[in-house]
């Protein structure tokens, strides 16, 4: 005879409470530290969405997924939750048969059905998992598409290997934006030739803001520029009643002939570390790599490293803009003095976020990168180290937002910055979340606003201080509410 | 309510301007899109509806075509975002790189009651995260970790699902061995679930292996303490997109039925497990679950029904079809439920319909929503001129056809360049499809709702439902930003 | 004998409790509307200040209260408390024995002493109630501060009667901006002469963002400008550690040569109506009044006037900017769809945001203006009435926020949009306030946003949406707690 | 603490860089910036500081110069915002036009407990909103009307106070008739207080005026239900500025005094008019109500004393002289107060003294604090090198000398051009001063605490308060946003 089947035990709610409470205890936080092999809520992606932002940037582009549709249609989606916006591209829809016979077939089919169907300019291709495991020769495979015609000869197919089980989306689009600028300026370096132009890098950047900022503020510099890789109308574009596939991006002459600027600049050190390898060895004019500029003194130095490559100075008119910002970052500093703040994200974007912090008197509490180098973890050390706000300071690398829920729950902080990921930690540690970084998917506009320039600073001043603000309205007793604040 | 060989639904009149002929040439122009070659695989997909003539089938459950624009997601996502994901006391592993796992996280609205962290998990996301080294040595090691990891951090778990990703199953890892050991030292279940995004041609193949796991690993492993009653029921294949569950549970309890399992919506494993006990099993979503409604009549003796609570029309017909399969006590039941409902419903109808009265709708979505959405639509005063879906089978369009008007566009795994077409030809006043068509048409001045997702809003089943789709359809097509898309420059 | 001296008598928790509750009845708001003679928390300021902003708004101004000191203080605080900026001005400092001997020699030597210690170019002189009432003659002193040498004779002090009893901040605004463009064309009028410039008038407008805005707008029009009372250098000044008494404004000589201008358009009906018609009389070219260009279709007006006025196209930047608003309009559409506001403030900004309003399918529910005209309440009910989200939406004029209180517990909304003063009401109904209008003294950076344009369109809209985003996160119960909204 | 005639305090060393000399010249640099009849009505309100010579008194409580920058406010604003604004359970009335008390409206931070709306009416603006027909007619119908209507909404007021604004003075109205007639119709006090704006030369009169209508309606109409003790104390002249107040309150309660009534933050009027049977009035600010005090005692033989809680050296010096005042008990606990604060003080300078030792703080403000608070900048090893009042008298300036360095400024209803020229030349570290002067400061990039209002921060006064105050010290002197300010362009 078989063994009684087993009753359905349902959890009671004092189970729950007891163990909810237990998991709020210091005997968690360790367990949970302790972690080695799960990873609970990162706040990191895969390599292919990173390198299709980067395909998005550029003039009639459609970023092509060597790999399974349904990858495709992750990262498509996650763009569109983003930026509310199309998000245009393609996979060769590779399916089992795929593991035995590769995906030379899918490569040549898509290929010529995109082409047809949707009319790019340029395809950059990048791999989602199965190729990679299969080992998939992009090469090849590309070449001989080609050969066959099921492309034409001179159409730009640059493509770069992403595989998801090695870094994070800073790095595909890296590898992708690398791919892309080795593809299109190929053969066009002129010796002694110099455009005259600055390229800028913005790095893995999902805030269309940023971008219109920083060709405003080299506008108002009257530096001729070329962002690479420049989503600001790919992912900004009206609505108007006519749908286009390829709104913006960087014009593909003006990328090509990037190779012969005066300069180039990358605001995102570990976000372009490949491509900013490949242009030192490449490119012509000075190569620099600058912290991304958020706050005060990193815009400063973005504009002092530009006034001083073409000999430019800062206009009257930025400078009044720094100077209002300063006024604003005085008026309010009150509000933000000494307030603790938790932030979690990409590497580039958290070195600039803490040094915004750090130039207010806000402490940069618990910084968290779910996916970094021991190098970064170096950095960020070396910079709260810097300044009498970073003392004290947590730097917690490769841990991810379960973690993170557990350190705020036994070491708590005023308010957290980070993207929609982090809205679980903040509402069971009860902390304010400020939506900064990517993906923003429960907030409408915070792409459209900068946080880099003086501009973004502004922006960054504003939210927190007036959340705070609110915070002090919305919780205080009746004797303390006031008219000012 | 259609079912397979019903012939109560009268063939619906063409919709004003379009024809089974307009159609046909239509979908003719289309497909010269196309290179010869993929016109040849795409044309059989497309046809204009004619629901007397069998001819009109179009082909699905192909595989996609490679460098087009489709909505299609894969087996994982079937498995993770549709049917397992939900059950909300399980953790549930998207065991490979950390990508598929991210992308999934909380975006399907599967909601669920339970404390986060402690009692529920499926707003979480928990990944194994493999680096390099994973796919050189292979996973299983990490596996057994991360599930020990998991029963001493969430104990009040009732049981781990292993969600394999591509690499998974490249590396030639064995998933189901140590998902047995596992189950074993942990005394949870610990399902392993084979479903690699590579299979298949859709996600369609992602429910089927999880049907699978769930009737090798679940079904009749528990059963409920208290005795099996006359009213005991399942509800098969609704994920509780935006609260449609909750609202369904409530009619069905309010006509007198209990409701002993959830599949999957807000699920619990161990009623699932305990569901082999249960009269009759409706089902929601036929496409993804009607596998396990025919697994449990073979197996238990279990009859099912296939219902539909979108709009009045429909509920009303549902009710009663499933009251015939009760006594009279539910009859009645049922009747004072109508009775009750109707005035509610008669207001909404009053205050929407003369603002929707004739509006055309294009549905492109998955699962059962193509069809089942319809008879709201209806009841709005709205008629459908297109529809098709993601990943369905030929059962799905058979079921289809009848609830279309004659001469409307059928569309199988469509591209969104068909998709624009047709658009762009029909005019349609509401495109009804998914979060990566959604900002495409919008910018085409075309009003439109996201009905996988509900848009961020729902429950759109049951009364309590209808109320709330009635609202969000008026609003996307009759908001006032429509008139600002033309610039007076 | 006297009778005994009472007893000290507390209130009791009961008493408080049920006199709260019935201060949420119906009964109470029956007689709180009832209220003829007292007002009690009201959303307007007197003629002053309003003076004291046009003022403002001119180069190397000083601004002159012909009055008692303590009256300047005050209007000189409020401005500091809005902007968070100095606001240098003066008073004449009369006293008692100024109601015997009128306030003449106070003005004189209040001349001689201004005119020496803060080197103004211009000083626009306003009164407050004491003049007023005694019935000083500022035309009359002022010819004889000039004959008398306590000022030069060719000084420019235009002066405005400003009485507190009549009117509110926006007709003191009104007053002094014409006494200043009368004194300053003065004699300037030449027949056929045309400087080619648009004069735009803002009007009562405490946010420096709009003035910025509009120059932005125009510039990229091509539409040579002044702004009449420009008070976005005035009061958002750089802080670079050197204090300007007289930063920006409008250049007295650009001033003078507006008469001379190709078109004036205000955007401001009442709170420019004197000046309008002394502008209809005296000035050259075309002049127009339209509303304030908050929302889509208000600015679609205010770009089509300009654009037809100068024969200038609205250029494509604006128009995709246009495309972007309307697209992110449409996005963020059903977080706004039917919500109920409730508004107060001034008239030409009540009608403008009730016209945003209705433009996104929201309701302007409860509109208010403790001091407004017949004229004002019938435009307004016509514009609600010209929409279906007007219906059934209340206009109260000559009421207060106590009044608001009453009856949005009566009737509540989801949001008011307003500025500080309605957080009273805000709280104790629990309706979550938008800061808006004038003073805004409990949040930092507001008045540098601008509400008009395109840009203001989507700025309150992300306000808006966002906050109401905010609450469904803060309250919802954790089945409803999405990652996405 | 100092008291009048009081020897203890020993002459303060001029600080580094000041001398006598130095400051009279600086001073006369400065007045040659005015025209000569200006000059010469200033010449006497500014003078360099020497604690050991009588002759440096400044002139004070003078006519302001037409068309300079002063800060001064008028006596309506004595009256309203300092007096009579912080009674919290009357309704205070700002009769005349409308901006008076829309201005006044909540920017003095005179904070309340108490239900708002209900119990507490200090938070609101109540104006008659005067029209031209009010000035031609008068006004006195409508405030008879008003009077009837605050009545009515709010029944739980213990009275009404009728605070004058310009025009009401100049028209003739009668508001002491009417007040008398509404008092005795609605069984409430309503007190006429004639506070006109144009009345004296700054708030000082209004302060004065309003006194007397204490004095005349008020005190002495109430007593306690309870029996009075040998600790009851009244607290005058504490407006409760950011909670003021309640610290105060909490010290002199820990040591073991009754504060009975509250004059008049957080005030409630029938404690103020039972207040004639305390044993002993501890006096805050001494310039806008020694009047009462000196009222009290002469009528009622209430002794009072002078005290001050700004920062741990002269809480404690103040605590003692208190204790002199009462017995033994008292006494022991003055003494085991002040232990039980010694180290949690330390710990305060421990951390903030040595980022703010030698740091140069330059004072303008109104009522006490230009020499009270000097003590709590010592503390932090700060030293003051100016003070100045808005609307001292000369007994103000008797006891600010001694607490000021040798050769530091001492200026009297300064200009804004007068403090510039100060400020530039000797470059405090800190501004301590109001609203309308916070931002000249910040803009020449000299740290800046708004004075008046504790810069929305505090409460400042007592124990719990010096822990903010050195906070907020430091917080605006070594903010890391000055080093901003130059640019590197």
């Amino acid at each position: 005879m078989s063994e009684a089947v087993k009753k359905v035990v349902e959890i009671t709610p004092e189970e729950e409470a007891r163990v909810l409470e237990w998991t709020k205890s210091k005997e968690y936080l360790e367990k949970n530290l302790a972690r080695e092999a799960t990873v609970i809520n990162p706040a990191h992606g895969c390599q292919p969405v990173g390198a299709q932002l980067a395909a998005h940037g550029f003039e009639g582009s459609l970023p092509f997924v060597h790999g399974s549709q349904g990858c495709a249609s992750y990262y498509r989606s996650t763009l569109n939750r983003h930026f509310r916006e199309p998000a245009p591209a393609v996979s060769d829809a590779m399916t089992e048969d795929g593991a035995v016979f590769g995906g030379q077939n899918n490569l040549f089919e898509g290929l010529e059905n995109a082409y047809k169907l949707y009319s790019p300019k340029i395809m950059p291709i990048f791999t989602s998992c199965m190729p990679e495991i299969i080992g998939d020769d992009l090469t090849a495979f590309i070449k001989n598409a080609r050969l066959k015609g099921h492309i034409p000869e001179d159409f730009p197919l640059p493509y770069a290997n992403t595989p998801s089980f090695n870094g994070t989306h800073i790095h595909g689009y890296d590898a992708m934006l690398k791919a892309i600028l080795e593809d299109l300026t190929a053969g066009k370096r002129v010796e002694g030739a110099c455009t005259g132009k600055l390229n800028l890098i913005a790095g893995f950047d999902a805030c269309t803001g940023n971008y219109r900022e920083y060709k405003r503020l080299l506008d108002a510099m009257e530096v001729p520029h070329t962002l690479l890789a420049d989503i600001s109308e790919t992912f900004d574009s009206p609505l108007d009643g006519e749908y286009q596939y390829y709104p913006g991006g960087t014009p593909l002459a003006e990328a090509a002939e990037s190779i012969n600027g005066k300069a180039t600049i990358s605001v995102q050190k570990y976000a372009t570390a490949s491509t900013m390898k490949f242009i030192n060895q490449e490119y012509g004019g000075k190569h620099e790599v600058l912290p991304m500029p958020i706050g005060v003194q990193a815009t400063d130095a973005f504009l002092l490293k530009v006034s001083q490559l073409f000999g430019k100075p800062v206009p009257e008119s930025i400078k009044a803009e720094r100077g209002r910002v300063v006024d604003a970052m005085t008026d309010a500093h009150q509000y933000l003095h000494n307030k603790k703040f938790a932030i979690f994200g990409d590497p580039d974007q958290l070195l600039a976020l803490a040094g915004f912090l750090l130039e207010m008197g806000a402490k940069p509490y618990h910084v968290l990168c779910s996916r970094a180098s021991k190098k970064f973890d170096k950095e960020m050390k070396a910079l709260l180290e810097s300044s009498p706000y970073g003392k004290g300071c947590h730097v917690w690398t490769n841990k991810d937002l379960w973690h993170l829920r557990s350190i705020l729950l036994d070491d708590p902080v005023d308010m957290m910055l980070g993207d929609t990921h982090g809205k679980f930690a903040a509402r069971e540690t009860g902390t304010p979340l400020i939506r900064i970084g990517f993906p923003i998917i429960d907030r409408v506009n915070v792409h459209r606003y900068p946080i880099i320039g003086y501009q973004g600073a502004l922006n960054l001043l504003t939210w927190t201080a007036n959340k705070f603000l609110d915070i002090k309205d919305d919780t205080c007793e009746d004797q303390w509410f006031e008219m000012m604040r | 309510m259609y079912q397979p060989g019903d012939k109560n639904n009268k063939v619906k009149p063409e919709v004003e301007g379009l024809s089974k002929e307009k159609a046909a040439k239509l979908i003719e122009e289309t497909l010269e899109l196309y290179p010869a070659k993929a016109k040849k695989k795409r044309a059989p997909h497309l046809a204009p509806n004619d629901p007397e003539d069998k001819g009109c089938a179009v082909r699905s459950n192909k595989k996609t075509l490679p460098g087009v624009m489709s909505a299609r997601g894969c087996a994982y996502a079937g498995a993770k975002g549709v049917v397992w994901g939900p059950i909300r006391d399980m953790v549930h592993i998207s065991h490979g790189p950390v990508g598929c796992g991210w992308y999934s996280w909380g975006t399907r609205r599967n909601l669920t009651t339970g404390v986060p962290g402690v009692s529920s998990f499926s707003g979480m996301q928990f990944t194994s995260d493999f680096q390099e080294k994973d796919i050189v040595y292979g996973g299983d090691k990490k596996l057994e970790t991360i599930c020990r990891e998991v029963k001493e951090l969430f104990p009040l778990a009732k049981g781990i699902s292993v969600l394999s990703e591509c690499p998974v199953g490249l590396i030639g890892d064995d998933i189901n061995a140590t998902a047995k050991k596992m189950a074993g030292e942990l005394e949870v279940p610990v399902v392993p679930c084979n479903c690699e995004g590579f299979r298949g041609v859709s996600q369609s193949l992602g429910h089927h292996i999880s049907n699978d796991t769930i009737r090798d690993h679940i079904i009749g492993t528990r059963e409920f303490d208290e005795e099996p009653g006359p009213y005991d029921i399942a509800l098969i294949g609704d994920y509780n997109i935006g609260g449609d569950i909750w609202s369904a549970v409530k009619v069905l309890e309010e006509i007198g039925l209990n409701v002993k399992a959830q599949w999957t919506g807000d699920g619990q494993i161990e009623h699932i497990a305990a569901t082999h006990k249960v009269k009759l099993n409706l089902i929601h979503c036929y496409r993804s679950m009607n596998y396990m409604c025919k697994v449990m009549e073979e197996k238990y003796g279990i009859p099912w029904l296939e219902f539909n609570f979108f709009g009045p029309t429909k509920i009303k017909e549902s009710l009663r079809a499933i009251a015939e399969r009760f006594d009279d006590k539910i009859k009645e039941n049922v009747e004072r439920v109508i009775a009750k409902y109707d005035p509610i419903m008669q207001a909404i109808l009053d205050e929407y319909r003369p603002r929707l009265e004739g509006k055309k709708v294009m549905i492109f979505v998955g699962g059962l929503r193509p069809r089942h959405t319809i008879g709201a639509y209806e009841d709005l005063g709205m008629v459908c001129v297109g529809s098709g879906y993601e990943f369905a089978h030929s059962d799905d369009y058979d079921r289809t056809y009848p609830e279309m008007p004659k001469g409307s566009l059928v569309f199988d795994d469509a591209s969104e360049k068909e998709m624009e077409v047709f658009a762009e030809a029909i005019k349609p006043d509401l495109v009804a499809s998914g979060i990566k068509e959604k900002y495409v048409f919008q910018k085409m001045g075309l009003p439109f709702r996201q009905m996988h997702s509900w848009d961020y809003s729902g429950p759109y089943h049951g009364y309590d439902g209808f109320a709330i789709f009635a609202r969000d359809i008026d609003m996307a097509i009759n908001s006032p930003t429509w008139k600002l898309v033309k610039s007076p420059f």
